[in-house]
Order: C-alpha cells, then structure tokens, then sequence
C-alpha cells in the first residue's frame, strides 16, 4: 500500500471506533451500480527504483539539444541555489497561507516578489502571480475593461505573441469583449504610431503594446501609451522581465506610464520544461490596485506590533465574493515564484542587467554573422532585444531538420503564426551560449543552407 | 528583516552573472532604462541564508499535519520531485520538435489514458494550470456544446449553496448566470430546489461531489436524470475526487465535464498556492470542444492534436500546454500508486475520515452532519461553543497551529456557522490522528477553563494574531527603501 | 569577487576601524621573501554558468554502464528522499556538533543511527561512524590490540578484501603490529576452521573474519568465531550491512558473537560515486566500547529534564587526550551517516531484507544462466551471498572490453590480486537488475566468449 | 520523539523495496538471521517529517554565522553540491575502467595541478579522507623518507604546545614520541625552545602556520633551517590555509610535507561532521612516497598511479581512492575563485578577523596577542572576566546561541584561559560582523547586570543546558524498545 501507513492492528482499532466491520462499509451511501470495477488502464504499481528507471530512459529518449529557440521561453542559467531551496519541503509541501502565522516564510517571500516585480516593472504594486504569460494578459484585459466601464473593446497589435492573443479571445470573448487587431508595419516590424489614425475616433478600454514584441522588436512604446492616454484608453504592456534589467520599464512609458504590465515569469529563474509550470506576472498603478485578480500580500502587525504579512484585499476573491468576485482564480504560482525571487535575488540588479546584455550581445553577434551567408537577411530594420527574425533563401523546414541533426535547435518557424513572411525563422541565443557555440550554429547553418 | 534590508550599495553576487558586462549595441539610448530596478544587492550566501531562514517559518506537509478540508493535503512523494526534474525534461523548449520529446509526449499520453479510466470519461485535455481554470474550461465546454446545437438561450448554471466560491465565479466568468440551489439537512442538495430550478435555461449543473459538507450526494443519478432532461449537462468539480477513487467513476454517475485537482487527489505539491494543475475530462459528446493541445499516439509515436485536428476545440488556455513539470510528477504519483495502490487511497482517505469524526465526536465535538458518513472529510460546528464562551472556530484554529498542527479549513462551506471542514488524507497514520485528538480535546479543556487562552491564540508562532483590517485599510504591497 | 560580499564603503570602514590603509597593511608581519606570486597554474574564476557547462561535458564524457561491479561497493537503488534531505542546508553546512544545544539535529540522527547500526550488527553499541570499511577495519585491528595487551599479533584471513588488507597494515604497522595471513581453501573459497589448528599454539589479538568474503562466499563464522573465543583471541567481524538483513549478524556468531564489527556503510543509500565519501561503521560489545575510535554519542538531559544529545566519551579523544588519544580521529563521516539513517529508515527491516534477497536472487539467476555456457563455471562450491566468482575460458581482460562496449561493466577481474586463479571474473547484479538486463548480460557474454 | 518511536510492528514503506520478496536459495539455514534488526518500522513520510524536522534543530552555515576558530566556516556554494552531484559522477563505480572515468580523472588531476600551485608543493596526492588522515599520511611519509636513507633513529616529532591535539595522537599513532615546545608572549614557537629541542633523533616538526594562535610565524624561515640542519622534516598543517591562500606558500616557507583541510580552505561541506578529505603534498624528495592512487596524464589520457609505478609509496589508506565527491566539490570551488578570487580568499579572511579584532577591543574584550596583526582568526580571553564574575568562555558561548550565533570555538588553543578562538571567515558581511559584536557588547553587559542570565544559557533553544556528565556516567548509546 504506498503511501498509506496503516497496519493491520491500526485498521482493527479503527473500525473498532467507528463501530463499522470493514472498509468497504463506509461507502454504503453509495448506491451499488454506481460502484466502478476494476482499473483496467492502470497498469500495476511500480517501485520507485522501476519508475526511476522507466523516467530515466525516457528522459534520454528526449536528449540534449543546443537551443536556440526563443518565441517567448528563453532558456538562461538557474543558479543551482534556485531550485535546491525552492524545493526544500516547507516551500514545496506547503498550502496557500491563509493561516497567515504558520505561513511566514512564503508570505514575506511573496511580498518581497511583489517589490521586486513593482520595481522591475516600474509600477506601483504588484500581485502575487499568475498562472502564466498568456493568461495574465487576458486577466489584464478584463481587469481594464471592468476598469474602463464604457469600452469592452481592446485594442491588439498583431505584433502580440500570436498564443497569447488565442488564449486573450478564448477567455474574454466569454464576457462578450471585442479584440481589435492593429496592424504592423512589414519593414519595421512594429506598430507604427501613425497607423493608429485611424482608430482615433474608437473607443477602446485598452491597448496592449508589447515590449520587445514577438518579433523581438522594440515597439515605439513612449509613442503608443501616450496615443492610447490620450484616448482615455488604458495602457497594457507586456513584456520581457529580464529585458526589463536594460529596458525603459512600463511605468515610465509615455508622459505617464502604462497602467499595467504583464508577462511571462519564465525566464527568471524557471525550466523551460516544455511549456510549464511557468508564472504569468501582474503590476499596476496605484488607482487599478482594488482590481487586480489573484492572490495580494500585505504588510501589517500582529498583536505585539511585531511586523508581519498576511493575504490581503481578499474581498475581491471567489472564496469570499463568489459570483462577484474579480475574477475564479485562487491559485498563484506559488512554488514558481518562490524561485524566481531566490533568482532575483541571487542576481541582483547589475547581474540581471548582464544576463540580458549578454543575451543581446550573443544574438547580435549570431545574426552578424549569419547576415554574411548569402541568401540570409534580417527581416526587419528596427532596433530588436535578444530575439530577430531572419529570411532564409532556403525552406525553414528543411534546414531546421538538418539542424536537429547536429543537435541544435536552430529557431523558430515564424510560418507557423505569420504564413504571409515565407521562410522566415525566429532566432535567440541567450547568455547561455558561447562563441564556440554561436560558431558551430553558423557552420551547420552554412552546410544546412547547401 | 527583509532581504532588501540585508542589501548594500554595490554589493553584488559575482558567481551568477556573466563575468564581464557587454554591449547594448543597436538599442537607441530612448529605449534604456535610466534608474536600476529595486532588486536586492546580496550575496550569494545572504540570499541562501535569507530563504532558508524563511523557509523554516513555514508550516508544511514535510513537517506537520494538515487536516484541511477540501485541499487533500497529503505526502508529496520525493520521487515525484526528482524524476520530474530530470535535466532532460527540465531543459526541453515548449516549442521543440515532437520528434525530441517523445519520452515527454509518451508520460502525458499515458496519464492522459490513465486520467480516462479513473474518470470513466471520453477524453482528457492535461492544459488547464489549476482547479479554477478547469472549471472555466469546464464551463466553456457547455456553452460551446449548446451553441454548437444552435441553443443559444441556455444561460443558466445552476450550483449549490454549498459549492467551492470558484464554481459561481467561473460560471459568470463564462457569461452565465448563477442558480443557486439549497442543501437539505442531511447535506444532499435539495431535489425539489433543483427540479424548480432546471428548465429551457438551464446550460447545466456544477456539482462537487461527494460534496464540500463531506458527504456522497446519494441521488446523484437522479439529479443526473433531472439536469438532461432539461437539456443541462453536469459539470462534476474534481476538489474531492480522492474521496472515490477507483470507487466511483464521474462517468458512470452521468457527468459529461470533470475537472481533476492534480495538486489534491494526484499528489503534486502545493507549493505555497500553485503551481496546480487541472485536467478536463469530458464524455463523448463534448470531445469535439477539448481544449488543445493534448496527445495523441499513432503507431507508438506521440503528436499534439492542435486546432487544425479539431476546429471546434474551444482553443488555448495557456502559452503551451499546461504544467508539463506538473503533470509529469502526478504521472510519476499513479505510476507509483499503481491500479491498486489507487483504489486504496480512498479506502483510507474515508477510514481516516471517519474515524476522526467517530472520536471527535467522543471528544465531545459537535458533528454537522452526524447520521452520515464522512467522506474524505466531515464538519465540525462551534455554533454552540461559540454561543456559550465566545470562542470562535477561528479562534480554535489558531490554538491548534500552537500544538503544532496546521488548522483545518475553516467557515466553509459557509452554510454552516463556526465550522471546520477536517480532512486528514490517507497518508497520515492513526498515531497522528490520535494526537491530533489529544490537541483537540485539551483545546476544548482549556476553552471551559482559560478561554482567553485559546482566543488570544496563537502564542508559539514566530508572531502572535496578525491584523487583516490594517492591513487592507493601510495597504502596503511593496518594501520602500525610506519606509 | 566571487563569494566575497564587501563593498568599497564596507572595506574603508573597517580598515578605518583597524587603523590600517590598506588590506594589504594586514599582512606585513610576513616576511618579505616569503610572498607569493601570481598563481599561474590557477585557471580564471569560472562563472557558475561556465563551470556548470564544463562539469556536465565532462560527466557527459564518462557516461552511464550497466554496472556489474562489486567488490566492495555496490550499487542499489537509492531513494529520492535520502539526498534531497541530506542536502538541506541544515544538515549540509552544519559543523561536528560540539554546541550540542545548536545541534540537536545531527546529535539525535547519530543516536538513531548508533542505535540502527548496534541492532543490525546485533552488537551493544556503535560509533557515529569512520572515514570507510578499510580503516575501519584497520581502526578495528588497533583497538583489538589496546583491548588485548599482551599480543600484537592479527590473524588475516587471505579472504578479505585485499585493499583493506592493504589499508590495514599501511596504519597498523606504524605501530609494530604484525598481521599473519590465513590461507583459504581453493575449492570451497573460505577459510577452513580446520586449517587453523597450525595457529593454536599461537598467540593472536584478534582474527577478522569477512562475511561475506571478497568472493561473495559465506565463511563458517561460528566455527572460526569460537576458535577466536578458545584462544582468548577477539574477532573481528567485516560484514556488509545490507547482507545484515538476511544473514546471522556478528554478535549472534559462535556461542558469544564477535567482539567488533566493521564494515563499509555505502550500501546504505551512498551512491558509489568513484569511491567515495563512504562511511565505515563500528559496532562492539559492552566491554569494549570505551576502546572504540571516532565520536559516540549519548542520550542526557538538559537541565529540565527534557531528552537531548550530546557527543561523548571525549576523553578518549585527541582534542582532549592528544598523544594519549585512541585515535587521531576527528572527523566522522556525518553526512554519509545522515544519508544511511534515512535510507535505513525508508527501507525498514522488511524493505531491506527485500534488497538482500533481490540482490541474491538476481546473482544467483545471472550465475544459473551463465554456467550454461560453455567453459564458465562457477569457482567455488559454498553458499554465498549476492556476488561469485566464475571461471571463464578466456582471458578476462578480453571479455571485459568487448563487454564495456556493449554498455556492460561485467565485473571485477579477480588476477588483479589473486594471479594465481587465472581467469575469474568477480561478479555482482544487486536489486537494481531487471530480468531483461540480466538476459541482455547473459546474451552479450556469449557474443564476448566467441 | 525518535524515529522508533514513531514506528509501529508491520508498518512498511511500499515504494522503497521491491514489491515482492524473493528466494534465498543457496543460503542454508544456519546462515540467516534470525529476528530482524531495530530498523523504524515507519511510512516514507514518517520518514521525510522526522529528519526534515531534526535538520531544523541545526544551527548550519545556511542559516547561521559560525564565528568558529580553526574550522574555517564559510560559504558552501550550492553549485558544488549540484555538479559533483551529476548522475554520471555519482553513478560511477570505483573500479569502473579509466577508460569510463576520463571526465571525472580530467577533474581530479586539474585539482592536484591546482594544489601543486597553491602550495608550492612538486606532488599531491588525492587520497586522504580527513584532516587527521592526512596528517597520519604526512607522518608515515617522513617516518619512510628517513628509513628510506637508512636513518632509523629519528624517533620524535617535536610539536608546539599550541597545536590541534591531532598532531601529537598522530605522531603516536605513527610510532614517534612527541616532544611540545613553548610559546612565547607574543604567540611565536619559542625559537631557543626548538633549538634545544632538535637533534638526530629529530624526524620532524609538525607546524600550523598561521598558528593556532590566530598568529603568523614570523621565525618560520628560521625554524625551517633548525629542523633541516638537524636533518628532520618539516610538516605543515594547513588548518590555517585559507589565511594566506595565494600570499604565502608553505612550499616557500621551507615545509616538506603538507595536509590541506579541503573542508576548510576549499569549502567542501562541513557536513554536521564530515566527510572531510585533505590531500598532501610533498617536495620532490618526498615524491616517492607519496600515498596511492592518484592520477597522472599523458597525451590528454588520465590514468591512476598506483603502487606498480611507485614501489616506494607509503601505500593505500582508503579502500579506493579518497573522498572523490568532496574533491569534486573543491575542484568546482577552484574553478568558480580562479586565480584572482583565491588570493581575494586570504584578504577578505584577514580583513574581517582584523576588523572584528579591533572592534571586540573596543568594545571592552581582552585580546590574548593584542600587539599583533589577526591571520583570519584571532583569541579572546575571559580570564578577568572569569576571574571577577564566575562567567566563563562556555557560559558565553551558550549565550550567543541565544542570540542567534554559534559560538566560537571555546578552551582551544589550550595555553590560552577561558578563550574564544574567532574566525569569521571571508564570506561574511560588515552587517553580520557588526550584529555579532552588537550580540557579544550586550553580553558583556549582561555579565554585569545579569551574570546568571549568562550562566544559566541558553534559553532560547529546543533545549537547555545539557548534562555531559551524565551522559558519560550512564552511559546510553542506543535506543532499546522497552526504555
């Protein structure tokens, strides 16, 4: 019986207590032809030493390949601190803190997560987490819509991850909310402010202008927010957070900032691991704070006038509000964020700024040289961060296969989103990367393109 | 202190970053940021000492016992952590090569299958990242199920007074309007309520079940019988799953959508509040809407099904494809577990269950429910405690945190006044229970002799009662350098 | 400055406070011409990232094998559990527990551990552990000695480990110890109790007896433990600690069991990672435990009464006693024992009867399959336990390439130490051998022996 | 409670054993056990709930300062502990062929190259397991260089009295009579105490240096020449390494034979106690009896050395080749310090010994050689203090427990009453030097306000004072059931 403790005498005494005969008396509210029969697809227990075994060879299945993928999860260095406190057990096996007392560690973790996110953001407050990237731009655009109150239509540049702007129309066309898609510039590679004319006499509850954009172009963001307060429309940012040790954060966009910033937590600190868990991260402005979804912490006092922290602004929640709540969410991500403020912290803030330096700085020099092969060029003319677009004079398929073969991970297929750029991959090479590497890619890239 | 207070100007960590800085060539000056975020200047060894410091604030299953109601808050295997961080499955890109993934692709296939058997449902989708997003996944499938029959006046879910907040809340997230329907006394969701409640409105019911009050609603087929025919579909939240398993399929019951907390019933870690993870299984009627992607397997090799296999899928909730880290240990779990392993969780889940609330009640507790079962889980009330000294289940709570056990949930299901929702799992053994017993009893001493004792609780936590109203009148979400 | 948190502001106020200007001022009462230069066979400081990157080339070097290695150390499953507690950082970074009141942690495992090693050895009491099995034994020798007073003399059977062997007399020479070898019989691999009777006129301190012996054979440890007893001589007990599961522990050998015994610890959940760190335990009977080497700990009370731990006995030890010391010793092997009480604790009595008996049964499949082959047969014709040797019909050395190549480190060649067997190969499949790996040995070996 | 405690007959852990049992065949009768052992008969999360727990009852480097003399209590990067804990590395069985252990011998020869280095030494051999081994190693060496030359009557090894009491139970243990020789005021060996000490039978002088003392040898040239003149060795123990890391070599100081605490200086983890692992190094003529196995490379090929190539070797002390996770852990140290951090090592543990120094000075403390520079340690003495108020350096280190620090080390060096020896090591911070001393100022005025407070500590931890005493009358080693 794994995991259960019970012996032979525990279970007599029991059923003694109880005053029943067996176990299986205490599922005779059940009614019989309810009862299921045997778990045919369930294969028989293993050991651990068999299940170890069996994940381990699967796992080498899977292999070890030189990536260069990016298009929204970036593969950095974990510091080995990250994940070896994250999953000592009073982290990993602990519950949502509700009893704020036994649950000081996470919290007063959680509250330094929400100053650094403010801080990296540029914003004033920040929650606690979210499930992922995607999903904290669909809670953002419901949260400037509840916020806006005239407008349920946001505007979307199609320079958005195109996933995100799926997952965006999957949950809040729900609530009956128009997603109007704002064109890109092809030789630019990003929104221009001007092509916004036209939506000038359109109410909107909110842009959402991403930073860098899927493209891994720097979007005129100063411009954009500044068009969209104008309009009395909110302000969304979604952006890199490692860029954002480099980049003019959302709250100083514009005269007046963003009004919001999301994105993806993923690359502070967290596994690509194919896809999750990842954490998606919200900040706002002071006048957006009693909208916000999911779990917030707040600084207080205990009844020594000792400092402490406990879950706050609760009333907005399902468990209390039910059908009024802000939003059905009570989970954040809470393991991964632990991880990531142990990332943070270990970096600091010079650190973080080098990682994303040198991430720009290995992806320039790859795309330098790759720029020298004949048929190679840069799709867009516009200053970019550790990710670019690249047109191939070959299909992206085909070399991206060939590349596998060498154990590389070459990019990207940008057809898969934008069939109209044709062969046109997406490439980044993170600080991870070294010239040796960046060379190996260029060489294989030539022998692939033959 | 906080880890900004053990930061020092210019202090830095120089093992973790790149060892030189490098150019920001090609990004125009504009786009630069001018002031450096707050993020702390510590060493490597303050921020490991800080953590660990922390961490040790904690309770956690790893060193206490959490009898609380509605989460099945029981023993994360450590196999499950370690075989889910195997560098291969760790350092995998989401947007990678099926062909490099198919050690990966065939764990989530297989759980997939597995997922299946214990449901007795059609098909499974592993994307939803947590309880909640499952229920909106959920309730997205109704609503794509009627509208793709072209019945578009189906705007009501219906959901008992004493289901999870997150059901009401997801319904009207979806667009719906919420019925809400009364518990009879003996905790069974009142089937005249329902039958008044049903009609050509009626998208469907979202039942818990057994339900919150830790009971197996005994009509369930009935209500079953009552919600099709009108035309409804059941919605079944998978919160108490653990209860049943391999007892009692969903499927079998008549439900058509199902949500699955991994985090609960399959063991993945809590985490401090996430990462969850939520699987939705439907019956075959529903297949078409399954949320993408999920795997499919052709000749021993494993696939995403996508948007382009099923057009009608009600898309993508997340970025990629869920929690694969999550999954992939819930995988490990009922692997581990086993086809009989499985059935045993609930056998012992229930006996924990009930004996719990067999010597509670011997203890002098009140039980909320005390003809029936407890299922995984059961309900104490203070109603009268709290009557004749004050003393709240609050109060109760806290003082158990000084006897060194997590507190049991507590005012929920919100129909009953001053309860706690216990729910010991099957991992811990009869010694634990009975000393949680002791505490309970000697709790109950000390509130007939010294009751200030227990409402000024707790008393041996790193800090006393902390003050919620200041905190959400004077909010402070963010260390400030001056402050 | 990797590791170093000083600021420019901190290193001028300290060197304020001290009254110096320079760091360098704080070394100048060394002379001169002892200074140092650049170190110039030190490499630059490496970036975590760096190093993680060349330390997984290089393990990526090394590869995984089929190990069928024993000889000493053996390779079981080790539950996830063991090290991801062992490394919490409170058992990790702690110091030797001298400030017991800080340390109750690592004092109260060491209990259990004494505790787990006495009963599983069936002796009185245990040390809290030596560096490994070989000076153990060696450590062993010498307190047989102390104990004995009037012998200097050791009798070694040619069966035991022959490293240790060599271990042994390397220590114990220094101390005018001598160690007579007893011979073993070639059909049977043991020592016989008969061939002894040419010692009888002699006087020993103590006689070791390995159980099982470097051939995996079982010697008749009652027989030679009550010849030891006649003579007044001590035995010494060498056993494996998982073998302790299923066979006759030392205390219970001959009429009034072994004195000492010894053994190497790492198949108590220490990975065999090259050879070390292991531990060496050592268990001994009332009369002797004031002889015993290394740290012991004790239950007491604190002023309260309530339970604690403490370290020992230290009047024994080189911090107090120094050139009256029993021992040099100063170090236990903590962490080995932190990991082996909780893999003891994981397994339990049945669990790691359950690993002897696989371990056994999965040796015993393997030998039964090869015999089958022409020209292998099993060397010796006593009960063994979970290791044998065979002879093979063709050079060892031969087999064992060809087999490398197919994944499979086949075993020990025993001409290493025993020229004169020939051929033989030591051979060992504990529990973590599937069937189908042992068909796959059994499939390859024949392909080799062509 | 203790792990057997928890235990109940019958209880088993399913998942860590095969599920099945198996045959014993082959195995007579007379050969097996007859009643199991006392291992706890307990569930894996007893177990995980039990030992996570007694970690928290631990004061360690990852959650407290150790300010401890002569342990060198620093910073065990996480790093080191990941890498050495590769798969691969950790799978590989000693006697694996070289030909599978290219990466792993590639790690060990570096480190010995690096060594040689940093000591100054033409040899180093891998293989000691501790401290105390690697001082038994150095001795056998010396004791075979003179019988090597036919010079069999040098029989004593002179040591200062201020020495680890590990050099003179060395010594013995390798047959030499210990000759101790004085200190002088200034914390210097006595040099006319060594010079009357010397002659032919003078196999060696074992010397620590920076001493024991906290102090530099400033006569160590001059030692050097007595002891060579009078044709013995010279050993150095490197306890004190780490405070002239990359400044001094002992090599240059003229020593013959050197054990390095890798554990110390190279900080692998201290462990609660271990493993240590303290490699050797020797000048050439020392070269042949270097200890085997170690590694030697040829054409980009590691292999070991063994005793076939160096007949003269003083042989094996372990049953293979030494602490190879520990020297992993120090080898991946080395490479993150690399040349500039490893001299940064011996600045920063100077500078902060120093600083602390100066500031306990201040702050009323009695220094035992307060005319002299700290190395990275440094002693203060109670005597007066003991003297006029009953208080003791034990009563005061129990007392900075309270306070949240583990004590320095107390009654070490010997010749020094009722002192602290303090190290704070390099990796710690200003903030924390300056937290400690703020501890230690309110203790010296709680000796004088309060001076019971101080002898009754500690309070604050699990537990108070223990009985070592009684633990060493009744004896109790081991947990018996009906106890």
């Amino acid at each position: 019986m794994p995991f259960i403790p019970h012996t032979q005498d525990d279970i007599a005494e029991m059923l003694a207590s109880i005053g029943s005969d067996s176990i299986e008396t205490l599922f005779d509210e059940i009614p019989d032809d309810l009862r299921s029969g045997r778990l045919n697809n369930v294969p028989p227990g293993l050991s651990e030493m068999e299940i170890s075994r069996l994940m381990m060879e699967r796992a080498a299945q899977d292999g070890f390949y030189q990536n260069f993928i990016g298009a929204g999860a970036y593969d950095h260095h974990i510091p080995a601190a990250v994940w070896q406190i994250t999953t000592r057990g009073e982290f990993y096996s602990s519950y949502t803190p509700y009893q704020a007392e036994a649950s000081q560690g996470t919290l007063q973790l959680l509250y330094e997560y929400q100053t650094m996110m403010a801080s990296l953001t540029g914003m004033d407050a920040s929650n606690a987490s979210l499930y992922d990237g995607a999903t904290a731009l669909a809670e953002a655009v419901l949260m400037a819509v509840r916020s806006h109150r005239s407008s349920r239509r946001i505007l979307m540049p199609q320079t958005v991850h195109p996933v995100y702007k799926k997952v965006v129309r999957a949950i809040v066309s729900n609530q009956k909310i128009d997603i109007v898609e704002a064109p890109f510039c092809a030789e630019s590679g990003r929104v221009l402010p001007e092509s916004l004319e036209k939506f000038d006499d359109e109410e909107f509850a909110a842009i959402v202008i991403p930073q860098p954009n899927f493209f891994g172009v720097l979007e005129q963001v100063n411009e954009l927010t500044d068009w969209a307060h104008r309009k009395k429309t909110l302000a969304i940012g979604v952006v890199n957070p490692v860029s954002l040790a480099l980049l003019t954060p959302p709250g100083e966009w514009g005269s007046n900032g963003a009004d919001i910033a999301v994105g993806e937590g993923q690359p502070l600190g967290i596994p690509l691991s194919s896809g999750g868990p990842y954490f998606g991260f919200m900040a706002c402005k002071n006048n957006l704070i009693r909208q916000i979804p999911g779990r917030i912490i707040g600084r207080t006092n205990d009844l020594d006038g000792k400092q402490g922290f406990v879950l706050t602004l609760q009333a907005r929640e399902q468990h209390i509000r039910r059908s009024k709540a802000t939003s059905n969410i009570c989970t954040n991500q809470g393991l991964m964020v632990t991880a990531a403020t142990i990332y943070m912290s270990l970096l600091g803030p010079d650190g973080l700024r080098r990682v994303a330096e040198h991430s720009h700085a290995n992806t320039m020099d790859l795309l330098q040289q790759l720029e020298k092969i004949s048929g190679v060029k840069k799709v867009f003319n516009s200053p970019f961060f550790h990710e670019a677009a690249l047109k191939l004079p070959k299909p992206v398929n085909l070399v991206l296969a060939r590349m596998k073969e060498k154990g590389i991970l070459a990019g990207f297929d940008l057809q898969a989103f934008y069939p109209e750029m044709g062969d046109t991959l997406l490439v980044c090479a993170t600080e991870t990367k070294t010239a040796a590497d960046i060379q190996n890619y260029v060489t294989q890239f030539e022998q692939a393109l033959k | 202190m906080l880890i900004f207070e053990h930061a020092r100007p210019g202090r830095r960590n120089y093992s973790q970053a790149p060892t030189t800085t490098a150019s920001t060539e090609g990004i125009p000056d504009q786009f630069l940021r001018k002031k450096q975020p707050l993020l702390p200047e510590v060493s490597e060894m303050d921020t490991v000492r800080h953590y660990t410091r922390l961490s040790q604030k904690n309770f956690s299953i790893d060193t206490e016992f959490y009898p609380l109601g509605s989460c099945t808050m029981k023993y994360n295997p450590r196999a499950c952590n370690a075989l889910a961080m195997l560098p291969q499955f760790l350092g995998r890109h989401p947007l990678a090569p099926e062909d490099t993934g198919q050690g990966f692709l065939a764990c989530m296939y297989d759980l997939q299958e597995i997922l299946k058997d214990v449901t007795g449902m059609a098909g499974i989708s592993l994307a939803p990242m947590a309880g909640a997003q499952g229920e909106l996944i959920g309730v997205m499938m109704i609503r794509a199920y009627h509208e793709s029959r072209g019945d578009h006046d189906r705007t009501e879910i219906i959901v008992p007074d004493a289901a999870h907040g997150t059901n009401p809340a997801t319904a009207v997230m979806c667009g719906f309007k919420v019925v809400e329907i009364a518990t009879d006394k003996e905790g069974n969701v009142d089937l005249n309520a329902l039958k008044a409640a049903v009609g050509p409105k009626t998208a469907g019911l979202m039942l818990t079940n057994p339900s919150t009050l830790g009971v197996f609603e005994e009509n369930v087929t009935e209500m079953s019988r009552i919600v099709h025919e009108a035309g409804g579909l059941l919605y079944y939240d998978g919160a108490n799953l653990n209860a049943v398993l391999g007892k009692v399929k969903p499927g079998d019951m008549g439900f058509d959508v199902i949500h699955i907390n991994l985090h609960k019933t399959f063991s993945t870690p809590h985490g401090g509040g996430g990462p969850g993870s939520a699987p939705v299984g439907v019956a075959k009627r529903l297949l078409p809407f399954l949320p993408v992607p999920f795997v499919s397997s052709e000749n021993g090799t494993y696939s995403w099904v996508t948007e382009k296999e099923r057009p009608q899928s009600i898309g993508r909730l997340s970025a990629h494809m869920g929690n694969a880290g999550v999954l992939l240990r819930a995988y490990i779990y009922v692997r581990l577990l086993g086809r009989d392993g499985m059935n045993r969780v609930a056998e012992f889940a229930t006996l924990n269950a009930n004996y719990l609330m067999a010597e509670l009640k011997k203890a002098g507790f009140e039980i909320a429910f005390p003809t029936r079962r407890a299922s995984h889980e059961f309900i104490v009330t203070l109603k009268d405690i709290k009557d004749k000294t004050g003393v709240t289940a609050m109060n109760l709570a806290k003082r158990l945190l000084d006897k060194g056990f997590h507190a049991p949930t507590t005012y929920f299901p919100i129909l009953v006044p001053e309860c706690l929702l216990i729910e010991p799992a099957e991992t811990e053994s009869k010694q634990t229970l009975d000393a949680f017993v002791t505490a309970m009893k000697e709790i109950l001493a000390e509130i007939k002799e010294q009751p200030d004792l227990v409402k000024n609780a707790p008393h041996t936590m790193p800090l006393r009662k902390l003050d919620d109203v200041k905190a959400a009148r004077e909010l402070d979400l963010c260390w400030k350098p001056d402050a």
